[in-house]
């Protein structure tokens, strides 16, 4: 199983995002959190997910300052940013971030399942679009 | 004569207050929108595509991919608005975003932009930084729209207290009083928005040979109100 | 001196012109909420309902009860912007929102306008009223700006299901064309707002003697769009 911890502080949207994860078969979704300060507490105490999904608007410090922060940091989860931006704006950025990968929450949700999969076993997960740009 | 310079800097402040009401007041519905309607959104796509997976029938299937495409149509609809409310790209900085307006026109129009000077942040502040931003895009716009160039050049630079930010064409240029077409705001526009930073907008071109256009904030905090006079932005190109 | 009123003169028009941007974007941003958004969540509504109705077991019922509370939510979200985007002094009715703009005129001008049928609030849905108030608000204002009366009229009555709205001055009048101006707005704005919900302006003077401003507007349901003939507005005074 692929263990997915939640980011996002929006909650119907963890929910949603929960539900689909789930429902794919292969993955769990080991917690969720809704800022920077819980996420921090959620990995001092907890395993290290697979996979990280991160919002980019979140109260406080962004999903772009985390990425930041990660980048210090050699045990930082993999982190798959996950935004209500249309993609062109921030995916490039994210991806230099040190991101894994960028996916539009507005977007199919099956794109999500896809992203997670692929980031879960270390690849990028690049769309042919951000890709042209890169 | 001293009454009527105290009323005109009066207006001066009335305007630059009323510009400052119109952009606040547009960040913080584009907020509104974001947080309010378009997380509901997002999640509802989420529930809708749970509905559709666990369908168990054609029937259902067909119905819940209607009710997502008409949930795309609200979603992009509320996007578009947003975007023109305040551009979230900005939050990057405005490298970023003036960044994001050339590779956008890039790829709309096929044609490359030189830039020069897109690599520190100025420490602007949100409005000068909105002002800038709107500055370029209207100015490329405008390219976009009038010019039929096939070279375009954007440029940031600062020097001597004054913030400059530049957009060249090589198109067919504009008349004198092109900017000044009744119904046509967007040179108009940049100017008043510059005018609320205590900035202003330079205009030259000849027929035949392209648009500068050159938006200068000065950053010294020193700047003094230019007069009318000075205010004429028409400057012939080599005059 | 001189060159200080040109410039205090631009400013006051400036101003004015800011002013109405404010109020035609906030008009613009809520007409686009509620046309663009606003009507595919309503279809989305009836799209959920019947998902719901073919639900084949309890799962599939309490997610689409679910995806129904999170679309309340987004209408809720978006109704409450759309709110926000319309004069306040509206919540009160149109009888209240017109009788407040007849005494800040009252106030501004110093001129005392007479009013006729400002008592029972027709019945009329928000997005009526906002049109009434704006052609109350438009005509008001010209009449400020152009007409240099001595005596204003501003009446509100119906009958054989049509809802009618008058403001009349005593002042200078206008020509015929005045109202096609080009880079003004207002009387066109009027006119377009009018026939989005089905109605029209009538508009007569005679130069010297006044203009005359008729908002119609049929309630019976059964009005006919008017066909572009008719919708020529200009009637000679007394013709
Ligand atoms: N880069 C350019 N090259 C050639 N002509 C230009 C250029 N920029 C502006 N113009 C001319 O100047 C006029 C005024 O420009 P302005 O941006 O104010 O209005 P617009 O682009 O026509 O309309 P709006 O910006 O209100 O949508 C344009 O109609 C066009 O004729
Ligand atoms: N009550 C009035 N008395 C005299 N002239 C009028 C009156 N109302 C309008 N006009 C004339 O008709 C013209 C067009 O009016 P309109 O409201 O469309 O534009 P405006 O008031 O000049 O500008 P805007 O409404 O766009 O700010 C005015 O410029 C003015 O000449
Ligand atoms: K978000
Ligand atoms: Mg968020
Ligand atoms: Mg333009
Ligand atoms: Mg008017």
């Amino acid at each position: 199983m692929i263990r997915v911890l939640l980011c996002d502080d929006h909650a119907l949207i963890r929910r949603g995002m929960r539900d689909t994860l789930v429902d794919a078969g292969d993955i769990d979704v080991v917690g969720e959190v809704s800022d920077y300060g819980s996420l921090r507490e959620w990995l001092r105490t907890g395993s290290r997910p697979d996979v990280l999904l991160l919002d980019i608007n979140l109260p406080g410090r962004s999903g772009l300052d985390v990425l930041h922060v990660f980048k210090d940091e050699p045990d930082a989860p993999r982190t798959l940013v996950v935004s209500m931006y249309p993609e062109e704006q921030y995916a490039i950025r994210c991806l230099r971030g040190g991101a894994f990968g960028y996916v539009n929450k507005g977007g199919d949700p099956a794109e999500l399942v896809q992203a997670v999969r692929m980031v879960a076993q270390g690849r990028k997960y690049v769309t042919p679009e951000i890709a042209q740009m890169l | 004569d001293q009454a009527l310079r105290k009323s005109t800097r009066q207006l001066q402040e009335l305007t630059a207050h009323l510009q400052q009401r119109i952009e606040a007041e547009r960040a913080a519905l584009a907020r509104e929108l974001h947080d309010d309607v378009g997380s509901a959104l997002t999640a509802l796509k989420f529930e809708l595509a749970g509905i559709q997976r666990h369908a168990a029938d054609d029937a259902q299937r067909r119905r819940s991919q209607r009710a997502i495409e008409t949930l795309t149509m609200a979603m992009e609809a509320s996007r578009r608005l947003m975007a023109d409310l305040r551009p979230p790209i900005l939050q990057e900085g405005v490298v970023a975003a003036l960044q994001w307006l050339v590779q956008d026109f890039e790829r709309r129009h096929a044609i490359a932009i030189q830039c020069e000077g897109l690599v520190d942040d100025p420490t602007v502040g949100s409005e000068l930084s909105l002002v800038i931003y709107r500055f370029v895009q209207e100015a490329l716009h405008n390219v976009a729209k009038h010019a039929q160039a096939t070279q375009v050049r954007v440029e940031l630079h600062q020097s001597s207290g004054v913030l400059g930010v530049e957009v060249h064409d090589n198109g067919r240029g504009m008349e004198a009083d092109a900017a000044d077409r009744p119904g046509h705001f967007g040179l108009r526009g940049l100017q008043e928005r510059a005018a609320s930073v205590g900035g202003w907008v330079d205009l030259s071109s000849r027929p035949g040979h392209g648009v500068q256009l050159v938006l200068s904030i000065p950053r010294d905090g020193n700047w003094e109100l230019r007069g009318s006079e000075d205010a004429a932005w028409w400057a012939e190109d080599g005059a």
